[in-house]
């Protein structure tokens, strides 16, 4: 047995998206966002999108190029506070934004990625953030039902790859990337490195191969990948 | 039947293979047949079984045998794995069986009074893996049919079969029930039939042997 | 007050110091004390921040500061992150709070119409941390109280507060309502009464200063 | 800032145990089993206990010691088919045995690690295994709702902690043990090799420290950790 190869261009993984498609990305602030595959995103055009990441990053940086191409209509996230056009494009009503609790977020993400159909929480019971969301008792406890996520595609950003799909990822680049790359119908990764079958140790991946359909070699970091002075 | 299983493993497929005669198929499949293995105790890219004196403790499939890697396995937590399972990503298991019903029905864990050592992983790998195909004798010792028109066993999950590969013969779930569609050299139709417990429908042309 | 806070810190907890003034109170910490600190973005064991030239573009904490890690840190993804919050392995949080009320309910993400950026990860930190306490100014910038009788932006938690510390008091959260435990060395209990927007209890004793 | 020393005695650790606890048990056959903290537990002879384990290992071994000394009053698994002592005492009642599909054991105690109070699934629905278990829909679809699992005591075996409770594992050896290391009030980890603070790097760390509360060296690995041979 031998594993196969799932390396592609960046063009023809994100070729992939459809218009209207739910896309998850990877990333917390700019550790472990996919700057190239959402450049490529912007430049294919694909618009009516779903988008469901942890914030929206800055004014001009990832996420925000394609609030600003006009390419998303709906965002679910726990943050925004760090990208002006993404509060004033949801105060003006041209982005639907849904708030969620950020560890709830992550294990929305992850039922989907484990084909749960929801989960179990209480927390946010008390807020205006489980107004709508149905109650149940589990032993004598009252519970929300929160809706899995899965989407149509995750875009995932990488520190390492091998061929065949086995991601590794740096520091707190990993956030939300290895329940992203579980929760979606194409996973798609960028990787800073691609290595070939062997070259990541197997008690060292992060995310399995299984779960990836297609892994794209960046070639140059852009500066959006690096520190960010305020 | 074995050999006759193992192409059923399409190339870049993520496989699983139930204990017993599924893991078998194993020896079947080419050193660089592009295909990912996966055990439920949490590893994919399964490579070649061990014998005793060059196993890693630490190494095993969820049958208990020492195996190995390749290049390119991952290890994974017993959740990640079942994840990976229940979300759409296994492309095919293989299981053993006692009986499967002509409308797919699988029982294949429990038999009351007699046989229940527990569930283990089989019943998310039954129900979840994207195709379900059941490698087994064609009868039980006793001589007794395991296809059936229904299972008087507990149910391992509901309408999951797809495939049946027996000694005589390769028979499909259909919407009609089971349908023979290949047979084995030096068995006759009358024979699967004979030994097969609910009604087999036969092809229109001439039925490939394997 | 940020260094009292600190104070508030026990030799083998593990904390979480919210954006904004908890932050700082990791500069009050001697570099041997006993500590792990948690940011939800995923690591244990913090280190110091780090200036720009020496800062690892990966490695940030919640509020995007460029920190480092010590020996024995952990990096894990955000479910993991949230699984320590909330099964109770959190020991303390500070936070900040644009209101506070004296039955300890917390509001501090969102001022209807005016500014609502979302939750982020305060709602866990204040429903699940197994103790919370609040590090914020008095008042507000228009001199308004903070501490109230009961707030009236929407809550990121009910009844989770344990404890306030301000620039002019360390303030408690009892069953009774609030209750004045210290005050700022140079401030008067009249100030800080009137500075709160709720009923004080008074210490029977003399009041430590701080 | 430092990190905490979280090291101890087998007695010590096994000492937090009370009678009529509840144990989950890392391990799935040989490897990832506490083969030691299990010894140390017969030894210690509290009795009344609720074992949570994939399996109950094979006779003489592992669990089969606490069934044999009589300290076990009910078994949750998956599979016990490999020993027949543990077969027999379920038959003869003299062992209460839960039986759950090996994903929904782990997803129970993966919810009882992450704080929720339960998980919802399809798996089984159509088994016996369903049947008395409460049901809901969630978006129309049925749902089994089954309780999170949450102990007194984890027992985990590791390949690698440092002196704060950061664990790895190797191999095959780590199925239940991440999770069941989240999911106990006291997690005890016995490790064949405990290292200073940085000697575990912490992309590669499986379990953070802080959900660790002892951790204890192994002198020497007894045959039971061994290969088996059939």
């Amino acid at each position: 047995m031998r594993l196969p190869d799932k390396t592609t261009t960046i063009e023809a993984a994100v070729e992939r998206i459809a218009p209207g498609a739910t896309i998850m990305l990877s990333g917390f602030g700019v550790p472990g966002t996919p700057f190239q595959l959402i450049r490529e995103l912007v430049r294919q055009g694909q618009g009516g999108l779903t988008l469901i990441k942890n914030d929206a990053n800055e004014t001009g940086m990832g996420v925000d190029h394609l609030l600003a191409s006009g390419q998303v209509r709906r965002l679910i996230t726990t943050h925004i506070g760090l990208n002006a056009r993404a509060v004033a494009m949801m105060n003006a009503g041209e982005l639907e934004v849904e708030f969620c609790a950020q560890g709830i977020l992550a294990e929305r993400i992850r039922a989907g990625g484990a084909g749960l159909p929801g989960i179990l929480t209480d927390i946010g019971m008390q807020t205006e953030l489980a107004e709508g969301k149905p109650r149940i008792e589990i032993g004598g406890v009252p519970a929300l039902v929160e809706t899995a996520l899965r989407v149509d595609v995750a875009l995932i950003h990488a520190a390492r790859a091998d061929v065949f799909g086995n991601l590794a990822y740096a520091a707190t680049a990993r956030n939300f990337a290895p329940l992203m790359a579980m929760a979606a119908d194409v996973v798609i990764a960028e990787a800073e490195t691609v290595v070939p079958l062997g070259g990541l140790e197997a008690e060292q991946v992060h995310t399995p191969g299984p779960f990836v359909d297609h892994v794209v070699a960046l070639e140059a970091l852009t500066e959006e990948y690096g520190i960010v002075r305020r | 039947m074995i050999a006759r299983a193992a192409r059923e493993i399409a190339p870049g497929m993520v496989v699983n293979l139930g204990i017993g005669l599924p893991t078998k198929v194993l020896d079947h499949l080419a050193p660089d047949f592009p295909v990912c293995l996966h055990t439920e105790n949490g590893l994919t890219g399964i490579g070649p079984t061990l014998p005793y004196d060059r196993a890693d403790r630490n190494l095993i499939d969820a049958g208990g045998a020492y195996v190995s890697t390749i290049p390119g396995s991952a290890f994974f937590d017993s959740a990640t794995s079942f994840a990976l399972v229940r979300s759409g990503r296994l492309d095919l298991t293989m299981l053993g069986a006692f009986e499967v019903a002509q409308n797919g029905d699988l029982a294949n864990w429990k038999i009351p009074g007699k046989f229940s050592p527990g569930v283990g992983g089989g019943l998310e790998l039954a129900q979840k893996a994207r195709r379900v195909v059941v490698v087994t004798t064609h009868t039980d010792r006793a001589g007794n049919p395991k296809l059936l028109a229904e299972c008087a066993l507990p149910l391992t999950a509901a309408r999951c079969v797809s495939r049946i590969f027996t000694e005589l013969a390769v028979v499909d779930v259909t919407p009609d029930g089971f349908a023979l569609r290949e047979i084995a050299e030096g068995t006759s139709v009358a024979e699967v039939a004979a030994a097969t417990g609910a009604r087999l429908h036969l092809p229109a042309d001439e039925i490939p042997t394997f």
